[in-house]
């Protein structure tokens, strides 16, 4: 009865562990926020590593769980219930032998060991020569509760772009990332384009990202940091350089005006209300610091550090009930009546 | 057996030792005698008791967390709750659950297999329960009064500073956490001095149990890890409340320093909760395989071994914020070591196992799915501790699943495996076994469906402590299942439960040594009385009670009419002195109130330290106070 | 044994019945109107209110999470450009005793929704009344008039404390 | 054939003063504790010490050295007080305890009050900057130790004087030595760092 036990033990144990092995291996291609689905060299070098880990570590655990299973099936086993004799000890043969194959899975155990830890340094070593200073550009990313602060970085501050919760690359060009936070501890993560990266008050920490072909990548706040830390993400576009040159040229213009009337009032109806407080928009009075610039804030692809899809409807939400959409979040609450939400609508989703 | 048979004394003085020895161990009737007990099985139990009841608590914050998280946009918590379930959660599991649990069960069962009659300091153990109970139900005041701390079971400055934590939320965790290190502490000593000064005379250090080792090893580790809490908690309350700069870093404090000192505890605390666990797989193997344990020495090395190297690889938990090159190097190296002696361990128990004559116990079956769980979260760690790799699966399900399969694995199923091992020394019945194999394979099944998942939801990206995600990101199988997962381990949980309180009435007597095991916890009877031996048990062997009845040997001399045990020397255990212990006293619980209140006090109120410190001066005073008549040489 | 139980619960009952840190995320618009009557045709005058009846208490008295959000809102709305971290600079300051147009919480409400005259702008219809009422209950706690349960010992910044700006000005008095 | 199977311990002494009783060995392991506990926070005052350019931070005074320079003598005498009294309470001679006692309470309050002076004297508090925070909390934290401690041995003293004193008191005055020379012994290292610190480590 308990040897029936045990075997269905080895075979429930093995059929979900295959199950789950199948899972694995299909879920993890193909999402936009995948460590196992590398798009840059950094990404790209960590994946290797993680197959290489996989594999021999299955195959560890494999092995252990059949010498485990294989011990119920023992002699020892099979005359399982006779009455205990004198000796507690198997004849000293047993044991010399046993002691010589424990010895030596001891040092097999620490031969893998060192060979996983040669891979794990030198991928590490190998990732951190990847950056590349004189060709690669920077780009500052402050963490905020709960949003991204982008700045990009140029030695002509009329050309210092300043944008948040989307970051725009080239491809097949090291870009530097340089983390600090306003606030608390956030982290920087971009999985398919490398590690997570904290971003650390008093403290800049930086780390070179890449991406290979064009794509939207999608990032998130890795370390706990408040109320809406699961509402802090942030897109990484990789575009062709030609491309993203000409992202640039049109991200460093002022705000476009308003076209119409309506666009007019609601630009009126904005800078008389307090969201200028907080945000800044280039080229009219609004000059806010504490929340994200709207200069350009039509062409971003989401709304609150990735919380909605950037879409009027879901713009008018937002600004009428920010904390029912984002509770906790810093937006105020402010009272817009009806008749003017419309405008106000129109000339924030017409910064293009 | 029953070993007063090789006892050649004539009947009527036989009773009449009885009678001393009960008279002289019996703890007055009555609340207040309740209240001022000292004996170890009754202290012990108190810890197992209320630390289980915190273990129903944590696991009904889980299934709290798994239902906000089964589905995506789930608004069943709001952010603000759902951040405080987690934060107690694991706070609950580990400090008011895990490290509880472990030192009950120590202080249960060490005395008891060194062949002694109670810990070195029995009132300090007193104290030591009462401090933890006072911390916990400190805790849970807080989270019944929306007051629960809500920064993580870390709470990592400057989050949880008290310019983004305001209110007395944090405090309440940092101040609960001073309680159950305080508990610890006074544990670990007394541990300490028990197993190296009060062991069975002949038990020299190569003939102490796996068991005790394990606890040996762990109370240091308390020792050596605990202060390093202590002075992060004390980090975080004094900046709260006095408002000193140890975490601004505008006025030269750092918050690195913080999370330094914080895991420079905290991953030793992961050892603290399990290598006591090692000992009971240690003692269930050995009894249930029927033969020696294999390779003693080595698995004495590695528990040593794994106590020291725990303390070297704190900073793989602080991998994502950049550190030298060199340094990663060195914690990897560290970390990946760590492998090798739970490695040894495994590997020594399979070879018992393989020459062993298996009796397929329900507390076996715990061992065997121990072995497979803890196997693949251990390889998980050494995932986590490649730099290159931590980056990636830090602080996400992976990691989740990672310490979910090395402590539910690794702590909690060697646990009940005891329970099931050592309920009929306690109570005197047998669990029922069938129940006991089903019990097993559901929480088996629940377990492994609620985290395997995890592993893969954090390959694709979903991060920990969030508390919703968009249904784009393609996590929902794996949450719905794990949370499937978690409602199965729920329910071999009350399979446990309705099993305890069945066998508890009804279950078949055990007799003394149901297990044919080896070590001297078996010869006394069951349950133990407060005396635990009539004759302090000799061990002739590291096996006593595996060498013939004939050749037992037993002490004699000891004075019955008061609580007196016997002091050994350090290495070989010759009989040094005797040693007179403490009767029931009610100052172990005066003086815990006082410090309480000095502790609770100071969350409000900075000048309740001082306050507090006299009270308990005074009941220390109380405490020490010599009693009439003083003992003087016979 | 049942005096026992009866004893349990009543302790949990009694243990569990008040709540401590109650903080409600979302501000609820009907008392945001309540606010704004309070604040338009107010009748308060210098000195304090004359008419009871007309009184309104700060809903976030001595409610920890929203003395935060004040504290936060001081900075985001540059209440510290003119009156610095309660000292006063340019505006006066906001740590005292004797308020020139009342330091009640609705006189504070007042001031700061109507503007007063010699620089203090009219911030009302521009920041939503209950992040004022989350001002005020900043200010109060500057002036230790709220609970100290609630109060943060101090922030993330350069420390403000007498001692340290005596040493920071070399220790005049020394 | 049976009673070789007995050891009878009944010759053995009912109690001992040594580092054989357990007690001992629990005052060992708080003193672990605590010694543990200050060494970390001794770490810690180094890490946050190099990691800025000036130190003490602008307007913290350099802690004086003179003051606790010359009362680290009586400190250093007053654990001989103690030795002394454990020697005595080992030979149960009751007025070598109580001489020894005496001195040791003696020179450790003309420490105390020379500690409360220098304290008094320092331009910053806990709430001044992190030097501040350290400072306090090593002069808080030993302190602490030291008035408990103290206190500790008063009341042994009287105990001791009233006779109503039995092994269990011996040994409590013979393990009160281990904490004092405990006390006395982490002091040096923490006076060195507080009051030398600023001045011999140099971040440049």
């Amino acid at each position: 009865m308990t040897k029936r036990n045990g075997e269905k033990g080895a075979g429930l144990k093995g059929a979900v562990f295959c199950a789950y092995a199948f899972v694995l291996f299909d879920a993890c291609a193909g999402h936009q926020q995948s460590a196992v689905d590398p798009a840059g060299p950094q990404s790209g070098k960590i994946a290797v590593l993680w197959w290489f880990f996989f594999g021999l570590l299955t195959t560890i655990f494999l092995i252990v769980m059949v010498f485990t299973l294989l011990t119920l099936t023992r002699r020892g086993h099979r005359s399982g219930q006779e009455p205990l004799n004198a000796s507690h000890l198997p004849p000293g043969a047993d044991e010399k032998e046993l002691t010589r194959i424990v010895a030596a899975a001891t040092i097999a155990t620490v031969l893998i060991l060192f060979v996983l830890l040669i891979a794990s340094v030198s991928t590490g070593k190998s990732i951190s020569e990847l950056g590349d200073k004189k060709n690669g550009m920077v780009i500052e990313v402050t963490g905020n509760q709960w949003w991204w602060h982008v700045r990009y970085w140029n030695d002509d501050p009329s050309q210092m772009l300043v944008t948040a919760n989307e970051i725009h690359i080239p491809t097949g060009r090291p870009v530097m990332i340089r983390g600090m936070s306003q606030d608390v501890i956030h982290s920087f993560w971009v999985p398919n384009l490398h590690g997570k990266r904290d971003l650390i008050p008093s403290r800049v920490t930086t780390e070179w990202i890449e991406a290979d072909q064009p794509g939207i990548y999608r990032g998130q706040c890795a370390e706990y940091c408040g109320l809406q830390h699961a509402h802090m993400a942030l897109w990484v576009i990789a575009e062709p350089q030609a491309k993203f040159d000409s992202w640039m040229k049109h991200q460093l213009r002022p705000a476009s005006p308003p076209g119409g009337p309506t666009g007019e009032r609601g630009k009126q109806i904005f800078l008389n209300s307090a969201c200028i407080y907080c945000h800044s928009i280039r080229g009219t009075a609004a000059g806010g610091q504490t929340g994200p610039d709207l200069t350009h804030f039509g062409s971003r692809r989401s709304i609150a550090a990735g919380t909605l899809p950037n879409t009027i409807g879901n713009l008018g939400g937002w600004i009428t009930d920010p904390q029912g959409i984002k509770p906790g979040t810093h937006m105020a609450t402010i009272p817009v009546s009806s008749e003017d939400l419309q405008p106000l609508l129109e000339y924030i989703e017409g910064l293009k | 057996m029953n070993q007063t048979e090789p006892i050649p004394n004539s009947s009527e003085r036989e009773a009449q030792a009885l009678r001393d020895l009960e008279n002289s161990w019996q703890t007055p009737r009555g609340m207040i005698g309740w209240l001022s007990c000292t004996t170890h099985q009754a202290i012990g139990m108190r810890y197992i008791v209320t630390a289980f009841i915190f273990l129903l608590a944590g696991g009904i914050e889980a299934l709290l967390i798994r239902l906000q998280l089964a589905l995506p946009n789930n608004t069943l918590l709001g952010p603000d709750r759902y951040n405080e379930i987690f934060t107690t959660h694991g706070t609950t599991m580990m400090f008011l659950f895990a490290v509880p649990m472990m030192e009950g069960m120590a202080v249960y069962l060490v005395p008891l297999m060194l062949g002694t009659r109670n810990v070195a300091f029995p009132r300090l153990n007193a104290f030591g329960y009462w401090i933890y109970l006072a911390g916990a139900i400190f805790l849970y005041w807080g989270v019944f009064t929306n007051t629960a701390p809500d920064a993580g079971w870390f709470s990592y400055p400057p989050l949880s500073g008290p310019a983004y934590s305001p209110g007395k939320r944090v405090d309440f965790w940092a101040q609960m956490i001073t309680f159950t290190e305080v508990s610890a502490m006074c544990v670990a000593s007394e541990l300490i001095a028990t197993i190296f000064k009060m062991r069975a005379p002949g038990m020299s250090l190569n003939r102490i149990p796996l068991y005790c080792w394990s606890m040996l090893v762990q109370s240091f580790m308390v020792i050596f890890a605990m202060p390093a809490v202590m002075i992060a908690s004390s980090y975080l309350l004094s900046d709260r409340t006095v408002g000193t700069h140890f975490v601004n870093p505008a006025e030269g404090g750092d918050p690195l320093l913080y999370q330094h000192v914080f895991w420079l505890f905290g991953h030793p605390e992961v050892y603290i909760i399990f290598i006591p666990a090692l000992g009971f797989v240690s003692s269930i193997v050995t009894a249930n395989s029927r033969r020696e344990i294999f390779g003693y020495p080595g698995m004495v090395l590695s528990i040593v071994a794994t106590g020291f190297i725990a303390f070297g690889l704190w900073v793989h938990h602080m991998f994502a914020t950049g550190l030298p090159q060199i340094g990663e190097a060195y914690f990897t190296a560290a970390s990946m070591m760590i492998a090798v002696t739970s490695g040894v361990q495994i590997f020594c128990w399979i070879a018992t196992l393989w020459t062993g004559r298996l009796r397929m116990t329900a507390a076996l079956h715990f061992v065997f799915g121990f072995i497979a769980i803890f196997v693949l979260g251990g390889l998980t760690g050494v995932i986590l501790a490649s730099v290159s790799l931590d980056v990636q699966v830090h602080d996400t399900f992976f990691v989740v699943a990672h310490f979910h399969y090395v402590l539910i694995g690794g702590a909690l199923f060697p646990l009940f495996g005891a329970f099931y091992h050592w309920f009929p020394k306690i109570t005197g019945r047998l669990m029922n076994e069938a129940v006991g194999k089903l019990n097993f394979w559901i929480l088996f099944i629940g377990f492994n469906l609620t985290f395997f998942p995890m592993h893969i939801l954090g390959l694709k990206g979903m991060t920990r402590r969030i508390y919703t995600y968009g249904s784009e990101m393609g996590w929902e199988l794996g949450n719905i299942l794990a949370t499937i997962g978690a409602f199965i381990i729920a329910a071999g949980g009350v399979v446990f439960l309705i099993n305890i309180f069945l066998s508890r009435n009804r279950g078949e007597i055990a007799g003394d040594n149901p297990w044919d095991a080896d070590s001297f916890e078996w010869a006394a009877a069951s349950p133990p009385k407060s005396y635990n031996f009539e004759y302090l048990p000799v061990a002739t062997s590291r096996y006593p009670l595996w060498v013939a009845a004939s050749e037992r040997t037993f002490v004699t001399g000891l004075r019955n009419d008061r609580r007196e045990v016997l002091v050994t020397t350090l290495m070989d255990a010759e009989p040094h002195h005797r040693l007179v212990l403490p009767r029931s006293s009610l100052w172990p619980l005066l003086t815990a109130l006082a410090v309480t209140i000095g502790f609770i006090g100071s969350v409000f109120n900075a000048w309740y330290i001082t306050y507090g410190s006299i009270l308990t001066g005074l009941a220390f005073v109380g405490w020490f106070w010599p009693r009439l008549p003083v003992e003087t040489k016979p | 044994m049942r005096t026992l139980c009866i004893f349990g619960v009543c302790f949990f009952v009694v243990f569990t019945s008040c709540q401590r840190e109650k903080r409600d995320l979302r501000p609820v618009p009907t008392r945001l109107a309540i606010y704004s009557d309070a604040a338009r045709q107010s009748p308060l005058r210098p000195g304090g209110a004359e008419q009871p009846q007309l009184r309104v208490t700060n809903p976030y008295n001595g409610s920890a999470y929203d003395i935060a959000e004040g504290e936060r809102l001081y900075e985001w709305y540059n209440c510290s450009g003119c009156h610095s971290h309660g000292g006063g600079g340019i505006g006066p300051p906001l740590i005292k005793t004797d308020w020139i147009y009342g330091g009640e919480p609705e006189n504070l409400f007042d001031t700061i929704v109507k503007g007063r005259p010699n620089g203090m702008p009219s911030w009302g219809g521009r920041i939503p009344e209950y992040q004022i009422w989350q001002i005020v209950a900043f200010i109060r706690s500057m002036n230790g008039q709220q609970p100290r349960s609630a109060t943060a010992s101090r922030a993330d910044t350069i420390e403000q404390n007498p001692q340290t700006i005596q040493n920071r000005t070399g220790g005049a008095t020394k | 054939m049976i009673t070789q199977n007995m050891i009878n311990v009944e010759h053995l002494e009912p109690s001992d003063i040594s580092s054989q009783s357990p007690l001992w060995w629990g005052q060992v392991c708080i003193v672990a504790i605590e010694a543990t506990m200050f060494s970390i926070l001794m770490a810690a005052y180094f890490y946050v010490r190099l990691s800025v350019d000036v130190w003490p931070p602008p307007g913290d005074q350099f802690p004086h050295t003179l003051l606790p320079s010359i009362a680290l003598l009586p400190l250093i005498l007053s654990a001989f007080g103690s030795y002394w009294a454990s020697q005595a309470a080992k030979k149960n001679d009751r007025t070598g305890m109580l001489l020894g006692m005496g001195l040791n309470i003696i020179l450790a309050t003309v420490f105390f009050v020379m500690r409360i002076i220098e304290w008094h004297s320092l331009n910053f508090n806990w709430q001044t900057d992190a030097q501040g925070s350290y400072v306090w909390a090593f002069l808080g934290l030993h302190s602490f130790d030291y008035v408990a401690d103290l206190a500790f041995t008063i009341v042994l003293f009287f105990i001791v004087l009233s006779g109503r004193y039995a092994e269990k008191q011996r040994l409590g005055v013979h393990v009160d030595s281990v904490v004092w020379y405990f006390i006395v012994a982490i002091w040096i290292p923490i006076y060195v760092v507080i009051y030398w610190g600023p001045q011999i480590v140099e971040t440049q």
